[in-house]
């Protein structure tokens, strides 16, 4: 089985529904390490991402993708707007004008938008950021693809992944980003993040698990 | 929260059509991508100089467009990085032929964006330098962190390269400049409350009706130490202490003192605190030869004060005098 | 109560010793009797302008002080009236042999106290005219009441008479041209939160965290009504209206609009309220050809604005662009 | 029997005290109406008059009053400070260079302490002011003086006044000073003027009652 555009599309929308939820709590995250406004600012975004899909949700998956990129990075800002806009960026750039991809075309996707934010932010892992949920996710994937998992599956063990990491940020000191300013105080609290980043995997693990 | 607001979602536009109709005679405004500039950019042969951030820090940065300081402003979301497509768009306004300066202070969101906004333009044909400015001494600074935050600084920062812009000198003398004057700045600052987000609408953080926070940045963002409430001597003898002793300043230096208000903190206050800090800096033998007092960068309604040293040397100090005429600084025109 | 202080009864004069230290270029400083004054007073020729109240309204009246706007302040305790000795030798110190122009505010205390210092000094034989501010309609005027209080049009006029006073206009002149501002200008205020008087240690009022108090006065004085907060388009519309029906302003006029932050109001909500003000002006066929926005006429830390205009003539605009140079207020040099 | 200048010396150092332990109770009291500073104000004027007193206390009555009034006419400020130094400013005078006083030449001072008031303020009866507190104790004086009683008794009795005419404002609408800007919000409240001029009397009766 494959994803197909209208998948990513649907993963997508539904990552928008799934931020519109957790805005308040993101942001609540945010207000203990940060400065309370990441639930709000990928709000503001993906609400643009619903009213520009409809132009591009006919093309190909990698125009889907770019068009949602450039919607982050004009209108998200912040730190999670350049490194949101770069995940898709990287993505779309990876998988190109196809209508539809498989699990490694997925891997590939992922494992260049990990990159990606992490030319762009500079964050190593354990420095309490999204990439503490992304690499944990992106090597799930990478496994379930050696051991040619079914997509549902694959995608269930990377979103788990993605949660595990999310949760290991907990203890964490935070090295980037504005909670590096709390230096040890940072210990004890969820990266936001880390948070919505798990809450992007664990969407397309939901929107496609009948693929 | 109470606030002289509209919709959340409406206040950063609002302002900015505030701003066009008070002050057409200083800048244009543009609402999409949003970005405010000189009424008369692009100066021909003049390096253009761009700043931006969140908004809620007013009157930075926009009303520090004009003559003799910033020839444009990027307003972000309130406290959130502005976004590239504003800054390219500011970038290519301003141009003049002798390059752009981007101002940017040290946060991980804006150092990307502007970062991302610099390849575009660049991208275009446009030159463009930029200078981070990392002032706070209340964040530790090393490889191992996003490193010190920009605060006070920036806006001493943007008068004197604004007034080195305007007498004609090159991009790479302006960000010369710009770095000289990072490295000879640093700032400290602390809250008495806490400040809301409008679209957050509850105080991004809590203190306790006899607590102060100690080392805030200018978003909320907790501090060094929190403490009971401390006279104001006593708080600006811990603001200032740690200032001094970063550069470190010392006997013989003359400065330029910069007691800021985070916005709730009436002038009344700040001459306190300006006093102490004067009587503090003679004992240590350095002298205060220039000074700003009052709300320049702010944390929306937030109560509390920051203190900015400057090293001033012969050409900072001209360049401090020259004359500005912009919506929140002024003099000499 | 939150504030950066020492001592509460220290507040006014360790503002005093600030403002003495930051601007020795603009004023001296007496502390017995307390005022500040301009550096170069007394200046031969020219009428001498002394105004003054209660501390707590910074940057007025001691931030007017300078070149183009007062030659003298009288700062009493907070929100308390200063007293005759203090007015007399700012009068005396002041006098040029043209004569000085006290601008009060219309609240009992300060009429009383600079009545007897109008005597005082009459009787030490310099000429003394007095001109009394009440520009407050949120106040009913009557012979059965203290009248109405001088809040904003206060620092338009001492602004507008300062350059008046500075090109040489007699005192009669000077005197004629106040109360012509004074019939000119119109004002009202809201608070969203109250303010605390340093030697009480708790607020003023109390307003709970949904209402907001409309009509207030400069002192924390109650207001007209006390409503659930509205939207800041519904403010505006709450003060502006009964400003311009009260004079009235009518279509044609050309007029300065003022909005001014009652302290702990930030920039970034005041610029909303301009731009709804100009946009209802304009709808009345009101046009704002001047302005002035940001904290000038403040209670301590309160939230809150208000609103004056002032209808303009050639003469006035002329004034009011006149160069000027203190502490508060600055253009021209 | 008669007041001496030692007497009026006593009043005056009793006042300051009686101010001192009530100016929260005046504050407050002006915090309903006005604005938050009657009691500190006074306050502020008394400790200056205790500073001062030892200055002029061994002069005459006169002397010893008007040094009060020019103490209070530079510290006291707002309203209440040329309205209190005008009371003692007036008193003096029409006492002038006595060593002792009758009840009589009270009641003349009181008197033209009363005249003096409401010239400087243009305050009628009834307008919610100190005058309240002030005329009737002056009217009560008179009757005594007419009665001939002792001086311990007439003092109680315009003390009494004044207290009655300071219970009295509670229903009125000021129509002077700053309570006047409320018109009927200020109906319901005391007048704090008319407080502070009873607590006058009152310290009087008690400082006096051996007189
Ligand atoms: N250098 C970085 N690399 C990767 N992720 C980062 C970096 N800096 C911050 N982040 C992520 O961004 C999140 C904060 O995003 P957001 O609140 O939207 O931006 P801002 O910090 O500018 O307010 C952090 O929780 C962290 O996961
Ligand atoms: N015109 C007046 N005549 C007589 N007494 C007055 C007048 N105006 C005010 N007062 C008295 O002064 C008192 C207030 O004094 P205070 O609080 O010290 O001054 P302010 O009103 O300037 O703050 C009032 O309670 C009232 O009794
Ligand atoms: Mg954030
Ligand atoms: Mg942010
Ligand atoms: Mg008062
Ligand atoms: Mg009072």
């Amino acid at each position: 089985m494959a994803i197909s555009r209208d998948d990513v599309v649907t993963w997508i929308k539904n990552y928008a529904q799934v931020i519109n939820e957790n805005n308040e709590m993101l942001t609540d995250l945010d207000r203990e390490i940060g400065d309370a406004d990441h639930g709000a600012n990928m709000n503001r975004g993906f609400k643009a991402v619903m009213t520009k899909l409809p132009a591009s949700e006919d093309k190909d998956i990698g125009t889907v993708l770019k068009s949602v990129a450039m919607t982050l990075l004009s209108t998200v800002g912040g730190a999670g707007g350049p490194l949101y806009s770069t995940i898709f960026m990287e993505a779309g750039k990876v998988i190109g004008p196809k209508m539809e991809i498989g699990l490694a075309d997925w891997y590939t996707a992922l494992q260049a938008a990990a990159t990606g934010v992490a030319n762009r932010g500079k964050a190593l892992p354990n420095d309490k950021t999204m990439l503490d949920a992304l690499y944990p996710a992106v090597d799930a994937l990478k496994r379930a693809v050696d051991e040619n998992l079914p997509i549902p599956e694959a995608l269930q063990v990377s979103a788990e992944a993605a949660h595990a990491g999310m949760l290991a940020t907990i203890p964490l000191v935070a090295h980037k980003g504005r909670a590096s300013y709390l230096g040890e105080r940072s210990a004890g609290h969820q990266d936001p993040g880390a948070t919505s980043t798990f809450l992007l995997l664990d969407t397309a693990a939901k929107a496609w698990a009948d693929c | 929260m109470k606030k002289l607001i509209n919709k959340a979602e409406d206040v950063v536009r609002e302002e900015l059509e505030g701003i066009e109709l008070a002050h057409p005679d200083l800048v244009k405004v543009s609402y999409d991508p949003a970005y405010i500039v000189r009424a008369d950019a692009p100066i021909k042969g003049k390096v253009g100089l761009v700043s931006g951030g969140g908004s809620g820090h007013e009157p930075m940065h926009g009303g520090f467009v004009g003559k003799g300081m910033l020839d444009a402003a990027c307003p972000g979301a309130v406290f959130t990085s502005p976004t590239p497509d504003q800054m390219l768009e500011a970038t290519k306004a301003v141009d003049g032929g002798a390059g752009v300066l981007h101002i940017v202070k040290n946060y991980t969101g804006d150092i990307m964006n502007f970062e991302m906004a610099a390849d575009l333009a660049r991208g275009e044909g446009i030159e463009v330098e930029s200078v981070v400015v990392d002032d706070d001494v209340a964040v530790k600074d090393s490889t191992w962190t996003a490193g010190r935050r920009g605060v006070g600084l920036t806006v001493l920062m943007e008068k004197i390269v604004g007034a080195a812009a305007e007498e004609g000198r090159s991009l790479k003398e302006c960000a010369d400049l710009a770095r000289k004057v990072n490295g000879q700045g640093r700032s400290m600052g602390m809250a008495l409350t806490s400040c809301t987000v409008p679209h957050v609408g509850k105080p991004s953080f809590d203190l306790p009706e006899d607590e102060m926070e100690i080392g805030i940045g200018i978003h909320g963002e907790p501090g060094r130490t929190r403490m009971k409430v401390e006279p104001a001597d006593k708080v600006t003898e811990m603001l200032l202490t740690p200032v001094v002793e970063d550069l470190p300043f010392k006997a013989g230096d003359e400065v330029l003192l910069f007691v800021n208000s985070m916005g709730g903190t009436p002038l009344i206050e700040l001459y306190i605190i300006y006093r102490k800090a004067v009587h503090m800096l003679k004992e240590k033998g350095i002298k205060v030869t220039r000074h700003l007092i009052g709300p320049y960068i702010t944390s929306l309604e937030m109560a509390g004060t920051s203190i900015t040293l400057l090293k001033l040397d012969e050409d900072l100090t001209k360049l401090w005098d020259a004359p500005v005429k912009t919506a929140g600084m002024r003099w000499g025109i």
